[in-house]
């Protein structure tokens, strides 16, 4: 076994181990400190694809930003110090037989497929790559992208005005 | 590791992120299972890129990036003000749509 | 034997290197502090009260370690720790000399604010597994501070960024050859100052100390927290600081240039890091707190816009010159 | 270092970072009149570039900055930059100069202003400057149309700056969607000549005109789309309507937007693309009648107004028509220096108008007369503007309105020929029935026995300015004294006229080598004309000798009509409720019998389908993921097995 190999294999086992803990979970704080996990794990798998510049933004963005913003959620949402947070689940025979009977199928189709089993070796940086293509290629894209986060920014303010 | 691994690993992800989305009762914790699902999405995304040798996926894992990050305070906003209005943030009584 | 050893041996000192700056900027800030104030400050333990934190240091692994009933555990536990984490990690690219560093990225600065962005997950899990409506306010206040000055601290930090044209420290540095970022007409003492007051907020000092006003919230999210766990998350804070003023000081004073021979490069580059903490810790002691809506009015209404037709004033700047660098 | 477009880049973009200045920093523009000065500063700087740009490309100098914008794969779709030359240079001399002098008036003409509300005003002052700019340095088509909507943006902002008042806000609304009338047909006039010729560069369209690569067929189509652009910022019949309610904004905006720069704005697009229209003569021939026929409108209507800025804004469309008809002629050139003279003047008249508004707190001619002894140096000033306008030599419109007059006479045209020479002379008539009315003569108010307070408050509640200005009239109307405007008005004042007279005098004296010839008896016949106008206007409404009423009596037909403003703006409502409602009406009859009774068999199906099928929507959101789930399901299922 290679130090890759060892690696995604321990990333593999936060991440899903995480995963099954946010979802299961009774604590919702909890829940939310397993999502931060997994996103780290995340950011880890994003290394081990040579893709630090992705890894650092998911660590940013993700981990450091939503798991605040939802944790201010909950201290909003619930009283500020009292019970403890519980939430319980529903139709937890149904939701596992759909969501395990997508999971057989999906993995049933990736079987099935021949993919590329050696990676081909990128030339140059590829942080600087990923930018020139963002400012060239995509500029399109980007420039949708920032008319979005406006109006993401402007209905989240429009929906957390105080009452008139 | 080959693609395979990593398609694999991003389908259990997205699976078990599936299952919270169907089965929490909690408003919030839906949201999470959508984190989760959406997160491993982007890993499918930088995979493929990787292995293909070209960089559009990593461009499109940060737009979903922040896209996501938009899509979390919106959907947070409207959570909090549900909360306000209704004082509930469980799922199965927000349910005005009804027919 | 030494090719496998090596990547373990250079973090080894790194981390030790740092820990024992950390445990003494305690005591360079507490003398500063007694200056400014007209007092000597410690000065029982050891010849001028050299001996002082290790003193503080046994004293806190010697106190019992109290758990309050109702805190929830396992994150009460974990808090420190993970508070810890990404202050240490943010040392990781630093690069103390022309390659002496732990890891040299290509996105060492974006790695360095992604990982201090992680430190709000220990510190609200203090906050919150103490169970302490005190300790809950100020880690709420703390989110609040934190998310609103990320943005200009990022964006002041870009500028020298910009001015590069890298996101690798060890570039960034060497881009300084000629002419310190801070000396960079106008645009550099903007920078300089809003990374000044970004670091005093990022780093819930006073004046912008809320989250432990200590008339208000006793001692903030750290309340419960008593013994060892108290001095992991005190090394923690002072970790951060020191980190971000070697960030400062790699930013923009030139990081290890200066006079003398190479091997000194190492001293100037912590001479100007302490001289960044100083500045500080200067503010800290010289300022009354201001109120949580000054602040956040502070972040959102003036820095951040700042910052940002800053930035793309930087930006204007390179490309009308043409090539990034001085 | 001037020679390579430098400084006209450097004109616009100095009022720009202005507009950026005081749109970030709202605690700077809050503070109003700081940030007035911050504007006044960068369009000082502005003006100072762009004359030392024009000084650098008097000759033939050209130069082009231009930087690559929409990269697509392979190729460059459009550019940004700037490309100056004697035209734009000069004309970006004169957007500068106005926008000085009348953000400096703007200090005391809006002093009543609230601060934030003096801030915005000049956020705005500072876009449309920028914007306007833009326009003129415009090196492609692209750019040029961005900067004409940004121009009709800024216009929309300014006449709707008293947003509070009903009028202001419709007014604001009719600019904005006439002048987009005419805009649409641009904006597919651009994009067919990029199909047609494959380039938005105007440098790179004209070398292929020049070659004659661009091939005449459908050219008048695209052509005359592009002329309808020009209709609707230009103020051409039938879209001049929106002009004269444009004055409910703020005066200096009027003199700014309104008559020196962004109505000229159509004039220029097409002098800046006559090579481009002397391919498609017929194209032209409209261009003359509209033109001809559009001053002669409009100067009719001037001479009933009785609010001194629809007067002014009637002028404008009626000179603005001049130079359309001296480009029609093909001597585009004429209309060129018409457009320069008149930004001049008119700003100059607007201004002043101004002045008299914000003395006697109305804009009603009835309610002033003999202003003269309380405001001489407004009165010195505000005549020059008007011998400028009347075209008599020593001032700055003689010489060119009498190259427009042989422009078009030399075009062959000789019925507008004649149509222009009847403008001529009712143009000085209007003009000087406002000076010796607004001026010189008794106020009409106190012939008519009315007391002048009442005249007031009557107008107050209902005339654009005037309203803006009744704190004053509401706080003293009795006791209410005219008086000479401060002296941030009155500097501005000063310079344009003495320009007026500079331009007219030297052009008096140094005539520029015209393209054409003119009969000898065209100057007197021109200055004869105006000066019978003046003394038609002197007797009827300073001696009193011919009555004003009887005048107007025997003009009868014409004077009614012009009094309903020959019903146009009646017919466009007309038009519009016919249109709109007629074609409703057929829709509503088709909606209601067919498609309803249709529908409510179908929906009384569903209905009680629906009944039964409701249960399945649960309104809780988690439910339909379960479905979707469950659909993922199946998919895959038939997608592997099926």
């Amino acid at each position: 076994m290679t130090a890759d190999a060892v690696a995604f294999w321990c990333l593999a086992v936060v991440l899903v181990g995480s995963a099954l803990a946010v979802v299961l979970t009774k604590n919702l704080f909890h829940a939310v400190l397993w999502l931060a996990l997994a996103l780290t794990g995340t950011a880890g798998v994003f290394l081990l694809l040579d893709a630090e510049f992705i890894a650092a933004v998911q660590l940013l963005l993700y981990a450091g930003g939503i798991v605040t913003i939802v944790v201010f959620a909950i201290v909003v949402t619930e009283r500020l110090v009292g019970e403890r947070i519980s939430q319980t689940s529903r139709r937890i025979a149904g939701g596992a037989v759909v969501a395990g009977g997508v999971l057989a199928l999906i993995l049933n189709a990736v079987r099935g497929q021949v993919f590329p089993a050696a990676r081909p070796e990128m030339v140059g940086d590829l942080t600087r790559t990923v930018g020139e293509t963002v400012m060239t290629r995509f500029v399109l894209a980007f420039e949708l992208l920032a008319v979005l986060m406006l109006a993401a920014l402007m209905g989240a303010i429009y929906f957390a005005r105080p009452d008139d | 590791m080959g693609l395979q691994a990593y398609l694999t690993l991003a389908a259990i992800v997205f699976c078990i992120g599936l299952f919270g989305v169907m089965t929490r009762r909690n408003t919030i914790g839906i949201l999470l299972g959508i984190e989760l699902m959406l997160n491993s999405v982007n890993i499918n995304l930088v995979a493929f890129g990787r292995y293909s040798g070209d960089v559009t996926g990593m461009v499109f894992t940060v737009f979903t990036i922040c896209i996501t990050v938009a899509e979390a305070a919106v959907g947070l906003a409207i959570v909090i003000l549900l909360f306000r209005v209704r004082r509930t943030v469980t799922a199965d009584h927000l349910d005005l749509l009804r027919g | 034997m030494m090719e496998w050893l090596t990547p373990l041996i250079v973090p080894f000192i790194v981390l030790n290197a740092i820990l024992g700056i950390v445990t003494y900027v305690t005591l360079l800030e507490r003398k500063f502090a007694a200056r400014m104030q007209s007092r000597v400050g410690p000065y029982r333990v050891g010849p001028h009260g050299l001996l002082q934190p290790i003193a503080d240091a046994i004293k806190l692994m010697m106190k019992e370690d109290v758990v309050p009933t109702a805190a929830d555990r396992p994150v009460y536990n974990l808090a420190p720790i993970v508070f810890l984490i990404p202050c240490m990690l943010i040392f990781a690219t630093i690069p103390f000399a022309p390659g002496l560093g732990v890891a040299d990225l290509n996105i060492g600065i974006l790695f360095f604010l992604a990982v201090s962005a992680m430190e709000i997950v220990g510190l609200f899990m203090a906050g919150w597994g103490s169970n302490n409506k005190y300790a809950l306010l100020s880690a709420m206040r703390a989110v609040n501070q934190v998310i609103s000055y990320d943005l200009p601290f990022i964006f002041a930090a870009l500028v020298p960024v910009l001015l590069a044209g890298s996101l690798r420290l060890s570039e960034i540095a060497v881009a300084q050859a000629g002419l310190w970022f801070v000396f960079y007409p106008v645009i550099g003492q903007l920078a300089f100052v809003a990374f000044i007051v970004s670091t005093v907020a990022a780093e819930n000092r006073a004046p912008f100390d809320i989250l432990e006003a200590e008339s208000e919230l006793v001692a903030g999210f750290r309340v419960e927290y008593s013994g060892m766990k108290f001095a992991i998350i005190q090394l923690g804070e002072y970790a951060h600081v020191v980190g971000a003023s070697f960030l400062g000081a790699l930013l923009f004073l030139g990081a290890w240039a200066g006079p003398g021979p190479e091997w000194l490069g190492p001293v100037w580059f912590l001479v100007k890091a302490m001289f960044v903490f100083l500045l500080v810790t200067w503010v800290r002691w010289s300022f009354v707190r201001i109120r949580v809506d000054q602040i956040l009015a502070l972040s959102w209404k003036a820095l951040l816009p700042a910052t940002l037709v800053l930035l793309i004033a930087t930006a204007v700047v390179v490309v009308w010159r043409g090539t990034p660098g001085v | 270092m001037a020679g390579d477009g430098t400084l006209a880049l450097a004109a616009l973009l100095l009022h720009a970072v202005a507009f950026l200045v005081l749109a970030v920093a709202a605690p700077l523009r809050r503070l109003g009149r700081p940030a007035g000065y911050v504007s006044i500063l960068c369009a000082a700087g502005s003006l100072a570039a762009a004359v030392l740009s024009w000084r650098a490309h008097a000759g033939e100098a050209i130069s082009r900055l231009v930087w690559t914008w929409l990269p697509t794969e392979g190729q460059t779709l459009a550019t940004v930059g700037v490309l100056a030359d004697a035209d734009s240079t000069l004309m970006l001399t004169l957007v500068a100069l106005v926008a000085l002098l009348v953000q400096v008036y703007s200090l005391g003409y809006l002093s009543d202003e609230s601060a934030p509300a003096l801030g915005r005003y000049y956020a705005y002052q500072s876009l449309f400057a920028f914007s306007m700019m833009g326009l003129v340095l415009a090196p492609n088509f692209v750019q040029l149309f961005i900067c004409w909507e940004l121009v009709g943006l800024c216009s929309y902002l300014l006449i709707g700056f008293w947003y509070q008042r009903p009028a202001a806000a419709r007014a604001a609304l009719k600019a904005f969607w006439i002048t987009k009338a005419g805009d649409v047909g641009f904006l597919i006039g651009i994009v067919l000549l990029w199909r047609h010729t494959g380039t938005f560069d105007l440098a790179e369209m004209r070398v292929l005109a020049g070659n004659g690569a661009i091939p005449l067929a459908g050219l008048a189509v695209i052509t005359f789309c592009i002329y309808l652009g020009a209709v609707g910022k230009s103020a051409q019949f039938p879209l001049h309507i929106w002009l004269p309610d444009a004055m409910e904004g703020p005066t200096p905006v009027s003199a700014l937007i309104h008559a020196a720069t962004m109505v000229t704005a159509g004039v220029y697009l097409l002098h800046r693309t006559d090579w481009l229209f002397a391919l498609t003569p017929d194209v032209l021939a409209i261009v003359v009648w509209i033109g001809a026929f559009t001053a002669l409108l409009s100067a009719v209507l001037a001479c009933v107004q009785t609010d001194i800025k629809r007067v002014l804004a009637y002028s404008t469309v009626s000179q603005l028509s001049y130079m359309m008809a001296a480009i029609g002629a093909g001597f585009s050139a004429a209309g060129f220096f018409h457009l320069l003279t008149h930004g001049i003047f008119k700003a100059l008249l607007f201004l002043g108008a101004g002045a008299v508004i914000h003395a006697a707190h109305s804009n009603d001619l009835t309610d002033m007369g003999r202003l003269a002894r309380r405001m001489p140096q407004t009165a010195i000033v505000f005549t020059v503007g008007a011998l400028s306008l009347a075209g008599l030599p020593l001032f700055a419109g003689f010489l060119s309105k009498e190259e427009i007059l042989g422009a078009v006479r030399a075009g062959g045209f000789t019925a507008p020929f004649a149509m222009l020479i009847l403008v001529a002379f009712l143009t000085a008539f209007y003009m000087f029935r406002v000076v010796f009315l607004a001026f010189f003569a008794e106020p009409v108010a106190l012939h008519a026995g009315a007391p002048v307070a009442a005249g007031v408050g009557a107008h107050a509640s209902h005339v654009a300015d005037a309203g803006h200005h009744a704190s004053h009239a509401a706080a003293g109307v009795a006791a209410h004294e005219p008086h000479e405007p401060p002296a941030s008005m009155l500097l501005p004042l000063w310079v344009l006229a003495l320009l007026s007279v500079a331009i007219g005098v030297y052009f008096t004296f140094v005539h520029p080598e015209p393209e054409f010839t003119s009969p000898a008896w065209l100057m007197p016949v021109a200055v004869g004309s105006a000066v019978a106008g003046i003394l038609l206007a002197w007797a009827t409404y300073q001696r009193r000798a011919i009555d004003a009423a009887s005048l107007a009596a025997a003009f009868g037909p014409i004077y009614r009509s012009a009094l309903a403003r020959f019903w146009i703006d009646d017919v466009f409502e007309r038009a519009y409720l016919l249109a709109i409602l007629g074609f409703s009406r057929v829709i509503g009859w088709i909606d209601r019998y067919l498609v309803d009774g249709v529908l409510n068999m179908l929906s009384a199906w569903t209905v009680t389908a629906a009944d039964d099928l409701r249960t399945m929507q649960s309104g809780r959101a988690q439910d339909y993921v379960y479905g979707i789930a469950v659909g993922l399901l199946v998919l895959l299922l038939w997608v592997q097995f099926g």
